[in-house]
């Protein structure tokens, strides 16, 4: 069987870091490990920078399809290319396994039978740290947002669970975006008197912004913050000393368990002492589990059947464990809540998260039903 | 009868700071004259001619063309209505060829410079015109060059080429000789007193034996206000006027 | 008035205080900017890089050869300076001949090159900088954190000093002239090149600074030039480039006036200085301190 | 002529604009003290010749020693410094300096210059002006500067293109009697003049310029004789 | 030859290229090269015919592809309307923002227009009908005039092809009419032209208008031809590119803008895999650029024929005059 992969992702910008080069080393890592030569698959992986620009995405995409046979899709962060090449691949009847995009309308409006959106989404990023939060006392809440699309759905994501588990919102300030100083909105969100303030913006945003937060003593103060989007390379960039007690949601971390920590330590080897993000691990395990897949359908050709054919087997890997894949394309697993923690508690580099809580499987994502994916709803 | 003056400013008057570079000038152009405007260096003739093509606003006074008031026109306007100046320091196209250079005076009179939509070739009709312009200044086998490579000396001729395009009722003229060498000071005074058979000319200059040679009529200018006004004649006998302008040693005598 | 319009005077105060702030980090590159413009006629694309580059100079020293903040302080600006010298002798000077455009569209080139390179390098999530200045003062309206107070002084002070350097000694003369005419400045006995190369290296010394100024505040990423230059570039061109003296007061001048919108209408925040620039270009379109043609 | 009065030798200068050779091999020698014109018509190279003396133009051949220093190959700041002082034919008025900064941007590079009050008292125009923009002047007032802010340098041998031109008649009889008077200070002039008149009333000899090379010297005594060549050469 | 008949042989051999090509390479990007020949083409307007240098021209065409790119999908309009109507609007935003900008001019005109680009960057991320950072996606390509189903990529390259055609000779046009002899004479001395009794100030606003109008087109074309309008298109990034691209080929030739665009395209095609490098690379060809190929692909190749063809003359007449001519060196 021939099967041929295209990485798609951010290999100069904004999330090279958390995405990049290293989604494609964990793509062939996965089909080394899936041992596709042994079982006589003959498989194939080629990748592209989209520079977060849709319309390069597409222009790749389009002539991976058109001109180089690729039959899957696979991380593209960003959630504008994502969109972009989901309807492409539902178009030329192909595969996309999405790890590094956030939006949620992946599995909901925009849903499709052509793809598995594996990682994390806005939603449950929103659920897990709002919920986790007003669960543990954190009432009143004081949103920054960037002022476009992608911030404000974060924002009233998580609003929407904040008031639904009984917390209140007291306000929120827009900044632009990218913003370069955030001075003026912690103040005003100092200001508020919330006891959690909500960042609702991402990568250099969320540094800043917290940067910022610790400067003006927000902490010491008795306000907390809680990031709606953050990863483990923001972290590293901010530094513990201005980042710890940070509250968030992530989907994996890489001193979870032994399985994780040499799968970091092989990273770490490729990566000048990086360790890998959950959307590196998210590329390693959808790749696992769709070669699984192709090998069950037999043919790589029929995107639809190889994702239908992902659905139906569960998921196994050793970085996500045991799961499922439902029928919108969302692959459900367990969430995690992580505090950052104080540089004294640290103790090595990376060693940056201690884990609050866990957001099990069945609570972690946004229900079925209230996603309103087209083919789901006709199904029943 | 009154007298057809074309151009006549009343109280004319440019402040700058407090300092006043033209003051209080009533200056009365006869029409089909050739009228030189003289007077020790920064008497206000340039001021003067900047104020009267409006790329100054005067403070104060009205200016007249053709009995009507243009002291609020735009530069642009008084261009059309066929008053045109050429500049004391030259002004040309630097890398059009001098045709072009010719050309594009020219072209406003077809009416079509914004129709963008018409064929460069239209232009074409323009050509022999052009060259007859470029002949008058002695630049005729220069057509094809481009205004860059030429002396200074001949740029100040393309630029009365390019004005006289206009065809301009009122030719203000600032210095058109300074800087040319004897040959084309004599070709540049004849052409003037060619072109002004039909058109009236008033002119900043001061090589005297040009202003002696052509003009009908002479306003002395000193520290912005009129000295004295009259024939060559007249004026070059007032004692006033030699003090302040004219001298009395032969160096100044160009001819 | 201030409770009129919802706004308590305390966080009047405390929005002025830090658009202050921002406006000191205008001030200091406009100024820069003016300097270059002034002198090259050129408009300086690559000063959001460099003013980039000065906070990562401040990063590299602090992280790999472990010089403190103040010490980073001086030599990131050296730093920076000098490679602004080189782009000056092995590029820039082959280009003054020519329209100013291409001096333009060379530092556009460069942006890329540069810009590209560190990300390349660190990344673009961005580094963190300690602060050293821990702590602040309690202004009675709001906390001002002491790194902030440092900002404000440090700017008034270089800004200050390079005016007094440019416009009240016979440089100034020298400088403004050789914009006219080189040669001829040349001809009159001064060593017009050497002189240009200094200028701007100089500028571009004052975007490094401002560079590792903000570093502790600001994430140190690659992308941080180019954010914040086309706000300068609309600061410059309301303030219009006539003085050096013009250039410093219109930066803290918009740094106040974004930071009141920040205040009253967030949105506008990021849009208002275009604004105030296209109504700037419509009723005085040589800007506050040009001078019309 | 002893080598040592001559305070500028040129040599077979040749001078290129771009791709268009403009002097072929121009050669002539200017005594220390004396008044030196160069005339020809427009195109001729004057100017050419004077900006190759100033190191301005970028490709020059030939040799020019000036006090027996060779400058062929020197900067302009240099060649300044040696106490050459240059009036450029446009003038040269810097827009965005004042009357004032005009007047004191050169250098002084020796002593013995005019202090600003006697370049004052020699041109008061230009005091009561003095707060105003440079290029705000009229243009006469501009060639009064020109040369005003060169006598302050102490140069000792000036290069005076076409300083009469668009001046009123007083004023270039006033220029005359200055550089009469600068004559009896020990000052070296070249100057180019198209006012042959005026030429002849300061200069000690005239070099006429053709094509870009001399073609005939002349020294002042011997103009009336030769007024009918001459005339040939200016085309009048 | 003459420069008229180098241009009319260039142009034949373009259409017959462009025509074949489709058949041999990959139609979409081929259609990538015309949009943004296009685009070049209408920037070289401003730039290389009214040395007006704007660093914004991303805004109009961006702008014309976010309204051609609502109105398809929203309004369900064809597509030749969709592009009508984007058009029509760059036109419009080229009135406000020229009527802005032709305030200033030279280096000064160039940050004017990138802040005001910027200003619409802003609005292009938060004006609801944009879709945010998404852009608007899955545009339909639909049917051209109803009939032609332009799912189909080669009845599309046909379509963008003649698009193209159409803008390219009437941008000629413009460049060789009166306008535009009037509008080189504005560049070079613009007090002069004024004194000539031009108000500069419209020809300056009216050729903003034409080059924003055609930008616009090669951004509506193009948001039907990729079937998405993003922020990509209106960012800094963007006016950088067609600035590059204009470069690169030959600012103020003719042909220079196409040229460039295939280039840059191509380059950007298939230097993808060298991912964070493209951009570096693009800012030293850039810089090299500037530095020593001022003139750009078209307008050295033009330069080098001109030389050849002096020099091919000088020695035909040599080779005609008699020996007189040819005088010894030493006499
Ligand atoms: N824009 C201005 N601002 C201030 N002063 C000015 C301005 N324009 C001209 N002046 C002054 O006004 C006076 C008159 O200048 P103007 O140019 O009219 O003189 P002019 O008679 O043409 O002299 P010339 O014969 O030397 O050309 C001068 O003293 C000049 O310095
Ligand atoms: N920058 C330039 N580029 C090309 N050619 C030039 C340039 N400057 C002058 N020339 C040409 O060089 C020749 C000599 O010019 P130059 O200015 O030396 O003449 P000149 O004798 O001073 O004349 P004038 O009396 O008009 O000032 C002229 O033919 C002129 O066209
Ligand atoms: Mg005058
Ligand atoms: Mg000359």
């Amino acid at each position: 069987i021939d099967v041929k992969l295209g990485v798609l992702t951010d290999m100069s910008g904004l999330y090279a870091d958390l995405s990049g080069q290293g989604s494609v080393w964990a793509a062939e890592q996965a089909v080394a490990d899936f041992g596709a030569e042994e079982k006589g698959m003959n498989v194939e992986i080629v990748s592209a920078d989209h520079q977060n620009r849709p319309d390069v995405g597409s222009t790749v995409v389009r002539q991976w399809f058109d001109e180089d046979d690729v039959d899957a899709v696979v991380d593209v962060p960003t959630s504008s290319v994502a969109l972009a090449v989901n309807e492409l691949t539902r178009d030329r009847n192909k595969a996309f396994l999405v790890s590094g995009a956030a939006t949620a309308a992946l599995t909901g409006e925009q849903c499709s039978p052509n793809t598995v959106h594996w990682t994390y989404d806005t939603w449950s990023l929103a659920n897990g740290t709002g919920r986790a939060i007003v669960e543990t006392g954190g009432e009143t809440w004081f949103f920054v947002t960037a002022d476009y699309a992608f911030g404000h759905a974060l924002e009233a994501d998580t609003t929407a669970v904040v008031e639904e588990f009984g917390g209140e919102v007291l306000g929120s300030v827009s900044h632009p975006f990218p913003g370069t100083d955030f001075s003026s909105f912690i103040l005003q969100a100092q200001g508020s008197g919330a006891q959690i303030i909500g960042l609702a913006n991402a990568g250099g945003d969320t540094v800043n912004a917290v940067n910022t937060a610790a400067e003006f003593g927000v902490v010491q103060a008795g306000q907390n913050l809680a990031a709606l989007l953050m990863f483990i390379t923001d972290v590293h960039a901010i530094g513990l000393e201005n980042a710890q007690g940070l509250i968030f949601t992530e989907a994996w971390y890489w001193d979870q368990n032994d399985e994780n920590r040499a799968f970091a330590a092989d990273f770490e080897a490729e990566f000048g002492g990086n360790k890998p993000t959950m959307v590196q691990a998210g590329v390693y395990s959808s790749v696992m589990h769709y070669l699984k897949a192709v090998e069950q359908v037999g043919s790589a050709e029929d995107g639809a059947a190889v994702v239908a054919a992902m659905k139906e087997i569960p998921t196994e890997d050793k970085l996500f464990g045991e799961g499922m894949v439902r029928e919108d394309g969302r692959k459900i697993h367990d969430m995690y809540l992580f505090e950052v923690k104080s540089p004294e508690e640290s103790t090595g580099p990376w060693d940056y998260y201690t884990q609050r809580a866990v957001i099990p499987a069945d609570g972690a994502f946004r229900p079925l039903e209230e996603g309103g994916c087209e083919f789901v709803a006709s199904a029943d | 009868m009154a007298e057809d003056y074309i151009l006549e400013t009343r109280d004319l008057t440019k402040e700058f700071k407090g300092f006043a570079a033209v003051q209080g000038v009533d200056l009365k152009v006869r029409r089909g004259s050739i009228h030189a405007l003289i007077g020790p260096n920064g008497a206000g003739k340039t001021t003067c001619f900047n104020l009267i093509t409006k790329f100054l606003q005067p403070t104060r006074g009205t200016i007249l063309y053709n009995g009507a008031d243009i002291t609020s026109a735009k530069s642009a306007d008084i261009a059309r209505l066929g008053m045109v100046r050429s500049f004391q320091i030259s002004a040309t196209f630097l890398h059009l060829t001098l045709l072009e250079n010719v050309r594009v005076a020219l072209q406003r009179q077809l009416g079509t410079a914004l129709h963008f939509w018409r064929s460069e070739s239209s232009l074409d009709v323009l050509n022999d015109r052009a060259m007859e312009l470029l002949e008058d200044v002695g630049l005729g086998g220069y057509a094809t060059q481009t205004a860059a490579e030429l002396s200074y000396g001949r740029k100040r001729a393309l630029e009365i080429a390019t004005t006289l395009a206009l065809d301009p009722e009122l030719l203000l003229l600032d210095e058109p000789t300074s800087g040319m060498g004897r040959e084309d000071i004599g070709r540049t005074a004849d052409l003037i007193r060619r072109v002004s058979k039909d058109r009236t000319v008033l002119m900043v200059e001061h090589n005297l034996s040009v202003v002696s040679d052509l003009s009908d009529i002479i306003t002395v200018l000193s520290r912005g206000e009129i000295l004295a006004e009259g024939p060559y004649s007249e004026v070059s006998k007032n004692p006033e006027v030699v003090e302040a302008y004219m001298g009395t040693g032969l160096e100044a005598n160009h001819g | 008035m201030f409770e009129l319009l919802g706004i308590p005077p305390q966080a009047f105060y405390a929005q002025l205080t830090l658009g202050l702030v921002n406006g000191a980090f205008y001030a200091v590159l406009s100024l820069g900017l003016a300097v270059i413009f002034g002198l090259l006629n050129v408009i300086n694309f690559t000063h959001g890089a460099q003013y980039m580059m000065g906070a990562f100079a401040g990063y590299i020293l602090l992280t790999y050869f472990g010089v403190p903040y103040w010490g980073a302080l001086v030599l990131a600006p050296i730093i920076v300076g000098a490679v602004g010298i080189v782009i000056e002798r092995t590029m820039l000077r082959h280009l003054y001949h020519l329209d100013h455009l291409y001096g333009l569209l060379l530092t556009f080139g460069l942006v890329l090159v540069i810009e590209g390179l560190f990300r390349q390098q660190y990344g673009v999530s961005g580094r963190p900088f300690p602060n050293p200045l821990q702590g602040g003062q309690n202004l009675g309206f709001m906390f001002l954190p002491n790194y902030r107070l440092w900002v404000i002084v440090a700017s008034v002070v270089v800004c200050f000093a390079t005016w007094y350097l440019i416009e009240q000694t016979r440089l100034g003369s020298y400088l403004r002239a050789a914009v006219e005419r080189p040669d001829l400045v040349q001809a009159f006995g001064i060593n017009v090149p050497v002189m240009v190369t200094l200028t701007y290296g100089f500028g571009v010394a004052l975007a490094g600074f401002a560079g590792v100024l903000a570093a502790p505040i600001q994430v140190v990423s690659p992308m941080m030039g180019m954010n914040i230059i086309i706000v300068v570039f609309a600061v410059v061109v309301i303030g219009g480039m006539g003085s050096i003296l013009g250039a410093i007061i219109t930066g803290y001048f918009l740094g106040l006036v974004e930071g009141l919108t920040r205040v009253f209408y967030p949105e506008a925040s990021s849009t208002v200085i275009f604004v105030i620039m296209a109504i700037v270009l419509l009723i005085r379109p040589q800007g506050l301190f040009g001078k019309a043609k | 002529m002893a080598e040592n009065d001559v305070i500028l030798k040129v040599e077979n200068l040749e001078a290129w604009y771009g791709e268009s050779h403009i002097l072929h091999g121009m050669s002539f020698e200017i005594p220390r003290g004396e008044v030196v014109t160069l005339l020809g018509r427009n195109g001729a190279g004057k100017t050419t010749t004077m900006r190759c003396i100033m190191g301005m133009v970028a490709k020059r051949e030939g040799s020019i020693a000036f006090e027996g220093n060779e400058m062929i190959r020197m900067r302009s700041d240099r060649i300044a410094r040696l106490g050459v002082g240059y009036v450029p034919e446009e003038r040269g008025i810097f827009a965005s300096l004042n009357v004032m900064e005009n007047l004191e941007l050169p250098p002084v590079v020796k002593p013995g210059g005019m202090t600003r009050d006697e370049v004052f008292d020699l041109f008061p125009r230009l005091r009561e002006r003095r707060n105003s923009q440079g290029t705000k002047l009229s243009g006469g007032e501009q060639q009064m500067l020109a040369i005003a802010r060169i006598l302050r340098t102490g140069a000792k041998f000036l290069l005076l293109d076409e300083p009469t031109e668009g001046l009123a008649p007083v004023i270039v009889q006033q220029i005359g009697e200055i550089i009469r008077d600068l004559k009896t200070k020990g000052f070296t002039i070249l100057l180019v003049e198209q006012n042959f008149h005026f030429a002849s009333t300061v200069a000690d000899r005239h070099y006429v310029v053709e094509h870009g090379h001399v073609v005939e010297m002349m020294r002042n005594e011997e103009i009336g004789s030769n007024m009918q060549k001459l005339q040939e050469y200016l085309g009048v | 030859m003459t420069a008229q008949n180098r241009t009319l042989i260039a142009f034949i051999a373009f259409i017959v290229i462009a025509l074949v090509a489709p058949f041999f390479l990959y139609p979409v990007y081929l259609m990538k090269i015309l949009c943004f020949a296009l685009f070049a083409c209408a920037f070289n307007l401003l730039l290389g015919y009214g040395g007006l240098l704007s660093f914004g021209h991303a805004m109009f065409f961006g702008g014309a592809s976010y309204f051609t790119g609502h109105i398809a999908k929203v309004w369900g309009w064809s597509p030749e309307l969709a592009i009508l109507a984007g058009t029509a609007c760059a036109a419009l935003l080229g009135l406000v923002a020229g009527f802005i900008a032709i305030r200033r001019a030279g280096i000064y005109f160039a940050m004017v227009t990138l802040a005001l680009a910027q200003m619409f960057f802003f609005f292009a991320l938060q004006a609801p009908f944009t879709g945010g950072e998404d852009g608007i996606q899955s545009i339909p390509r639909g049917h051209l005039f109803g009939i032609i189903n332009l799912r189909n990529d080669m009845a599309l390259y046909f379509f963008v092809l003649a698009i193209f055609t159409f803008g390219f000779l009437f941008i000629y046009r413009v460049i060789h009419s009166p306008f535009g002899q009037v509008l080189k004479a504005i560049r070079e001395n613009e007090p002069r032209a004024i004194s000539l009794g031009y108000k500069t100030d419209n020809y300056k606003l009216i050729t903003f208008v034409i080059s924003a109008t055609f930008a616009g087109l090669a951004g509506g074309t193009k948001a039907i031809v990729f079937q998405i309008s993003s922020l990509t298109d209106v960012m800094w990034q963007m006016s950088g590119e067609v600035v590059l691209m204009t470069l690169v080929g030959g600012m103020g030739t003719i042909f220079g803008p196409i040229v460039g665009a295939l280039v840059i395209v191509t380059m950007q095609n298939y230097l993808a895999a060298f991912g964070e490098w493209v951009l570096i690379i693009q800012g030293v060809v850039f810089v090299i650029v500037v530095l020593a190929f001022r003139k750009g692909i078209v307008g050295e190749f033009t330069a080098w024929l001109e030389r050849r063809e002096r020099r091919k003359q000088s020695a035909e007449k040599e080779a005609a005059a008699p020996r007189v001519a040819t005088k010894p060196e030493h006499a």
